[in-house]
């Protein structure tokens, strides 16, 4: 993240003057709100903020935000803030992508993004589903899915956009819901404050072409039951009235009722910052039914960033070179006068 | 360490020739190291005073076994005292230092031409990699020339005996045994390539002391041995006063970015994937961070094209090259370019296509792609290099035309004058004029900012984060004029299309008007860009001094064209437009100007040679 | 259920007025779907033996805030008792379902055009969001049209009331009580369109009365209505005797895929990754998997294109869609396809551009992209559908060509023609030609295949894997002549470029000779290509009713051309190329023949209309 | 893998007459050589085998091969494999591939290839170097590793082609080493007789550019001590005197001296079958120096194939509605007479 400027804003100092295009109802304007509750807190200012995005429904979000803004090519975000970030460093830089610009066509540049570890903050918006082009199948939409292109069902085993971040390396994963607005909010203020890449993926309802396809945790009553919602260094409890919880046997995690006999003590607590990933991975594959989903953040490590590293090698070429002395490049090793 | 008086014995007298020009050619294995001393003869030849081109030509990218055909490396060069403009056409000498060698280069080499072989290295096994079923040496096939059979090997593996380096090392140290040889014959001072091995292998002190000594018994050999008939002595050339130095085309687009960069008070991001013949430039740009330079390796060309949009949105100066096969996957994003109307460049080091192609060849053949390879009506300046230190001015030319009309810009280059040498007269800063680049500043009054606002020239501003009140955002989006809102007014549309496309043209009312060499008007004009120039330039030159009346134009500004292109090729009879490709730019030009201008096109992934050209326009003007 | 007779009262009687022709557009909220009763109202009046063509116009793909001008989605018929190319120009009745409908296409109406509005939904807030300072309705600024205004939501609300649906779904049917009215106007049957309501509503039976009787209210309305003064006739058109149905271009392309495939003997591998316009497509071809179609949604168009050429390298009829932008990404991997020679198509249904510019409107401006966006000398053949109907039939032509030559083959269209619809006569299976594909068999003899040797054509054979004795690589790097063995001989690559060149000049000799329209000699040739067809042949028809030695020629093969384009094209005084974009098929045409071709082009995202072309030709002719 | 054709070969009946274009030495070659060993066995006719290939030194495999093949361009081979299989899937199709052409600039086109479970082998052998293009880092390469392009040293975080690889789903994921022949020709055979998406990743030394990148898995003396070979079912034990092993502390693994206490009981069990990959993914985390380096068949699962099920919905659109019929195609809907 971008150093603070000091200023202090409101929600209305992130709002654009554009009127928004999405469907009624669709789950884009509730993560659209928490964002500009978030920014203020973040204290960057709107002009030190830049919002880049790929093509989709999703990727609209930029030009409903009075902050600087790309909206790209499909796919291309990751790799377009990194330029922008390894050029400007100075600036608080988000990518906002969905699950085909993020892991269809963006995959690759996602993944390099992350493993580079640029200070930039990723939200992936998840639906299941191609909205902008009329709802075809994604990469995360289930084996059997129905959609325009898949009249008798999807035939390719999905993505987990969690795994294939923490299988890329990322130094900050979290996930949220875009109806649980609040568990949103915190979500994106963990991202923004992480000094690395950080990949959040958010459940987004495309109530248009594939309505309720994360019911279970869009649902605040069914929620209770089959999300589980991740605090560092807290056992994995969930349910309505809390006496659920997850428990390890060796690798294999299992649902266990707390009462008679298992207690929390029993149960699998949280730990954002393992060297290794193995922690976060494991929570990565817990999936509905059988398991409550993880929210929250699963994974938050320090490691160097790569604008950082490059500033260093400049200061350091600089250092033992000196500033850049054209004078003194062009007439580097063999010269000859003519007079 | 010695010196080369105490260490070179005076010898006895010997005929010296005196040459106005010479062609040689080093050629051995590609592990010979063929490059590493065809570019000592060069400095050396350039020290001397002489004027040089030169031609390095290795094999696809990738190593073949050693002895084979597939496996040759040639390193050619023509020094003169005279202007010099292109490699050479045919060889006056030739090292072969071994059979496939040989048989790959002796095509080339002139009757009575002088031939170097390492005759240790026509064995069994050498003649058979090269498909030689008798030995070339022994059968007479090279009576026609002046044959120096030369023990390369052993008095290699001799020379560096004390130096206690195993025999693979030792000769590893042949090609500086053929380079004294080669010094000894044109008369070189091997100072400066001593002062270069002590550099180069200053940490193994052992390898540096052999390469030294073998390069001292080659330079004996000649001197001594009877089958060395006499020496040349090339004179220096008449060059411009002032300092000079040897310079690449990828070198001179590396040193022509950081200059750029530095003349606009710009910082200089390169986003860039490797591709043959591009990457040195990245190489080249990563060994300069003290000039604020930031490399970016991308995951491909699709992520190098857009990090380099990032860049220019954040105010960098942003550049990225590759190679036809790169180029195309840019595309997409080079459109987003246009659209954003940011400024930056697209470096094209054309090779031989299409797909893979031949990647170590040169060729001409994107200047289409760069024209047209993008959806829509995407309309990018084009300007191409036309010489190894014309590289290192086009990249200045390119920045400015691209920061003073907001638009990306394409620079051509090619394989050939991307990897050979030419002098180059190391220009000072004082006269190199600034680039002024400018961004409008803060705004309080809270009036919303219009990015597409357009000066007279169509010009949008170049607004950047950080900027308090000019937040906007930008896309690939249709956008309404002034205020870049997405726009799907149908007029709109048909306004900013032609918006688009007239700011491009309006760059030709900056460019200076283009220049021939040779008479205002006559029978042919000979219109050449890129690497064709030299050998465009030489021809005419030829056939201008026996009288004939042909001009050259050479075209840098290939999209938009200067302003005179219509009535300039109107003065003469014909036009001929000479390509390594199938006739691209004559394509433009006939549909432009509607005249049946002829080509002279080749694709065999060589240069032209001067005669090919002048042979052509002799075929027109008789 | 009720039927008609029992359901739609007999009514007093009302002047019937016959037409010849008739324009109707229906405009509202993209909600309110008027894509749907469009395609109802193009049906019946096919069925009431009219000829018609269309115009679906929705706004760019994501849907915008109900009621807003961003957000309005029209449909537009014209339907004729005569042959027609258009689907017209003004209109003669435009249906406004809301205030924004009526602001963004009043402009087109006719004067004393029939004008229905939705008089409900001229509230306040819908007044506000079309920026209607005040409402239209009252304050004359409708006086010049014969105005209807029906409380069409009330009224909708009452007659679906009591099959108990809910508010907001009654009014999801106020589009058929629109429709009803229109049928009323123009005294069509409301039989075949109870029928579809039926089968699309079969699973909620409520709905699908509800909609009936909104169909039947409407009806009823203009039945009873004092403000509808009368009604039209247009009688049926003379049309080639046989069975007809509607089909859209892209419906064409995804029919004449499954078709080729039949007459070939293969399996058609549909690669693709989803994009305007072109999803439909894949849509289609994923539905009828009985063919044994393979769809493949790849992960991006790099993929889809890549996986085609191996699905055509194991023997598959490989084939991929998409619109400029992911053509740009495509052309890295179609060099590739031009280097291998593996026949395949690559359909582009162009939209406007560049980058993303407007994804659901028309544009022509991708025919330079992929005649030369690709690195290297990488010739293809491109030939482009003209309609709706000649969609089906290109498709076939192409794959001839395809499998023929041995060469990957471009498809344009565009997104007016993939998406409007016209009839088309079904043709019978016998009636279409088998398209000939052979492989070379099993070999034994131990002697090493030849997979770039060559028949008197120059095409190479298509051996496929699997098949004994013939296995061989293909890649991207050049290759040796016949033994299609990696080769980096400089004469060779010069071989090989103008060898893959020919080739494909050489269809050049298996297509027919360019026909003409009109006189074979004359003051005007119109050359039209893709989707401008229809208009420039209405508009020629126009022309030459007035007696104007005016021709037409429509190109359906653009590169290469028809061997009589020179001799044809030199027996006109002008050539006119109307074009939406600035001029792409007048640049190849100016510079292959070095005729001075004038153009019309625009780029509003709209097709061109009659008139355009009518004026522009009138403005050359006099 | 495709059904066998009975026939039996030998490693000449797949061994082409193009000369060979890798530096003397590259570990190439004993991939090849291993190749055209376990080729016979497999017992696929050569022209019922295709190599498809993308772009560097690696890539020229399919060259070398008298099978059908593609060399393809930078990055595409899965693509290029995945039509091909699709459309034939009769065919044994091999992907060879390096860590450039398959994680840089391909990483995505792997990804999918991977999760969509074709039948297909893909083998990448990772010199952590750009060869062909002669030395640029590749995103294999350690941090602060000077190259060509990075002569201050790498800055960007390396990726982990087995954690890419599980990360996106892989049912089949092994590892092996260029040098150690009889177990590359195992973990080859194994990857072919894995019906699904086999991923191989094999350490190839690039002797010119990236010379002992793998050292301690290359050199067979230090092999033992730094390389654990994974077998189905048997605990991890590893070092020249088989006397170190690996045990789990939770999540932890830790390497212990066996003996004195410790018994291969203590040790963590190699499982290939378990339904979820977090241990494929933990073994995947052991890198050298700190821990051995698993080898072998991490990972080995049964999931439909994405040819399987296309052809399951040709048979069944085929069962339901009949051969496709063109006629009956063209005249459904509302048609008219015209006489
Ligand atoms: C190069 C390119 N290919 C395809 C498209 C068409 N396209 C636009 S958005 C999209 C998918 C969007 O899906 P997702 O990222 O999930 O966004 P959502 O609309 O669901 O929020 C596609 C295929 C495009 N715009 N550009
Ligand atoms: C589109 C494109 N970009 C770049 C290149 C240049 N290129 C060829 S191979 C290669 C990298 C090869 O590295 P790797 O895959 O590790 O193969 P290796 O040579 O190490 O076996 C690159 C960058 C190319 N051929 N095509
Ligand atoms: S299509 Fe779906 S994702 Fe897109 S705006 Fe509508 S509801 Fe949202
Ligand atoms: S460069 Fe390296 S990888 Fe390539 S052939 Fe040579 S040794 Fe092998
Ligand atoms: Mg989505
Ligand atoms: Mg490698």
């Amino acid at each position: 993240m971008a150093s603070k400027s000091g200023g202090t804003y409101s929600a209305d100092d992130f709002a654009s003057d554009q009127d928004i295009r999405w469907c009624p109802g669709c789950g884009d304007y509730s993560i659209l709100a928490q964002m500009k509750k978030v920014l203020p807190d973040i204290g960057v200012a709107p002009e030190k903020t830049v919002f880049v995005s790929g093509i989709g429904c999703s990727s609209r979000f930029p030009y409903y935000l009075k902050t600087y803004g790309i909206h790209g090519i499909h796919g291309r975000a990751p790799a377009i803030a990194t330029g922008l970030k390894a050029a400007r460093p100075d600036l608080s830089v988000w990518v906002i992508t969905g699950d085909g610009d993020g892991l269809s066509i963006g995959g690759n540049h996602l993944m390099h993004a992350i493993r580079r570890n640029l200070d930039i903050n990723i939200v992936l918006f998840n639906n299941r589903i191609y909205g902008l082009t009329k709802g075809q199948y994604s990469p995360t939409s289930p084996p059997g899915h129905i959609t325009s292109s898949t009249p008798m069902g999807s035939i390719d085993g999905p993505l987990n956009p969690l795994s294939v971040a923490i299988g890329s390396e990322a130094s900050f994963v979290a996930r949220s819901v875009d109806t649980h607005t609040k568990h949103l909010g915190m979500v994106l203020r963990r991202a923004a404050e992480h000094k690395g890449a950080s990949f959040v993926e958010v459940y987004q309802n495309c109530n248009v072409y594939n309505d309720l396809a994360f019911g279970y945790a869009w649902d605040r009553k069914q929620r209770p039951d089959h999300v589980v919602e991740l605090e560092h260094g807290k056992p994995l409890v969930f349910g309505a009235k809390g006496d659920k919880g997850i428990r390890l046997k060796g690798l294999e995690p299992e649902v266990v009722q707390l009462g008679n006999g298992i207690s929390e003590s029993d149960l699998l607590v949280h730990d954002e910052k393992t060297d290794e990933p193995a922690l976060a991975y494991l929570l990565s594959r817990l999936r509905y039914p059988h398991f409550p989903e993880p929210i929250g953040v699963l994974r938050a490590v320090e490691r160097p960033t790569y604008e950082d590293l490059m500033d260093g090698q400049i200061a350091e070429a600089r250092k033992s070179r000196g500033d850049g002395d054209l004078k003194a490049l062009f007439n580097a090793g063999d010269t000859w006068q003519v007079s | 360490m010695s010196t080369a008086e105490s260490q070179i014995p005076a010898g006895r007298p010997r005929p010296v020739r005196e040459l106005e020009t010479a062609t040689v050619r080093l050629a051995g294995d590609s592990g010979d190291g063929m490059q590493l001393v065809g570019g000592q003869l060069t400095n050396t030849s350039a020290l001397a005073g002489n004027d040089v081109a030169t031609l390095p030509d290795f094999p696809a990218e990738i190593r073949a076994p050693r002895g084979t055909l597939a496996g040759v490396s040639g390193f050619q060069i023509h020094f003169a005292s005279r202007d010099v403009l292109t490699p050479g056409d045919r060889l006056d000498a030739l090292v072969a230092m071994n059979p496939a060698a040989l048989r790959e280069n002796l095509r080339d080499l002139e009757p009575h031409g002088v031939l170097i072989v390492d005759e240790d290295a026509f064995d069994a096994k050498g003649l058979k990699l090269a498909h030689y079923a008798e030995n070339p040496l022994e059968n007479g096939t090279l009576d026609g020339y002046q044959l120096i059979r030369a023990p390369i090997t052993k008095l290699t593996r001799a020379a560096v005996e004390e130096t206690g380096l195993g025999k693979s090392l030792s000769e590893r140290c042949r090609n500086f045994f053929a380079l004294g040889l080669v010094y000894w014959l044109y008369g070189r001072d091997p100072e400066p390539t001593r002062r270069f091995i002590e550099a180069k292998f200053k940490n193994v002190p052992d390898v540096a002391e052999a390469n030294r000594r073998a390069l001292e018994a080659g330079w004996n050999f000649g001197e001594t041995s009877e089958s060395v008939t006499g020496s040349y002595h090339v004179p220096p050339a008449e060059m411009a006063p002032g300092r000079y130095r040897n310079i690449t085309g990828n070198q001179g687009f590396a040193w022509g970015l950081i200059t750029a960069a530095k003349l606009s008070g710009k910082e200089l991001f390169y986003g860039s994937y490797p591709i043959t013949p591009a990457s040195d430039i990245l190489h080249e740009l990563s060994r300069h961070k003290q000039f604020g330079v930031r490399t970016f390796q991308a995951e491909d060309e699709i992520a190098a094209m857009t990090s380099v949009i990032g860049a220019a949105f954040g105010g960098a100066m942003g550049v990225t090259a590759s190679a036809g096969p790169g180029i195309a996957l840019k595309s997409e994003a080079m459109g987003l370019a246009v659209m954003l109307e940011l400024p930056l460049l697209v470096l094209d080091i054309q090779r031989a296509g299409p797909s893979t192609g031949m990647p170590t060849k040169t060729e001409q053949a994107d200047l289409l792609q760069v024209m047209f390879g993008r959806s829509g009506e995407a309309p990018m300046p084009v300007l191409a290099a036309s010489t190894p230190a014309d590289c290192f001015d086009v990249i200045r030319e390119s920045w400015r035309i691209a920061t003073a009309f907001m638009t990306p810009v394409v620079v051509l280059s090619d394989a050939f004058i991307a990897t050979s040498a030419e002098p180059w007269k190391i220009p000072d800063m004082e006269s190199l004029d600034p680039i002024p680049v400018s961004h409008p500043g803060a705004s309080s009054n809270g009036a919303s900012f219009m990015p597409y606002a357009r000066d007279e020239r169509l010009v949008r501003p170049w607004a950047l984060p950080g900027t308090p009140g000019l937040m906007h955002r930008v896309g690939g989006l249709e956008k309404q004029d002034i205020t870049g809102n997405v726009s799907y007014d149908p007029e709109n549309h048909n306004h900013m299309v032609r918006v688009r496309a007239r700011k491009v043209e309006n760059i030709a009312s900056v460019i200076p008007p283009q220049a021939v060499d040779g008479p205002e008007s006559g029978d042919l004009l000979v219109l050449s860009w890129g690497g064709v120039y030299g050998a465009c330039a030489s021809a005419v030159a030829r056939v201008q001094e026996s009288g004939a009346s042909v001009a050259l134009a050479n075209l840098r500004h290939l999209h938009p064209m200067p302003s005179n292109m219509a009535e300039l090729l109107s003065r003469y009879r014909r036009v001929l437009i000479p390509e390594l490709n199938s006739g691209q730019l004559r394509m433009l030009i006939r549909s432009k100007f509607l005249i049946d201008a002829v080509g002279l096109n080749k694709t065999t992934g060589r240069p032209f040679s001067a005669v090919e050209i002048e042979e052509r326009i002799n075929s027109l003007i008789i």
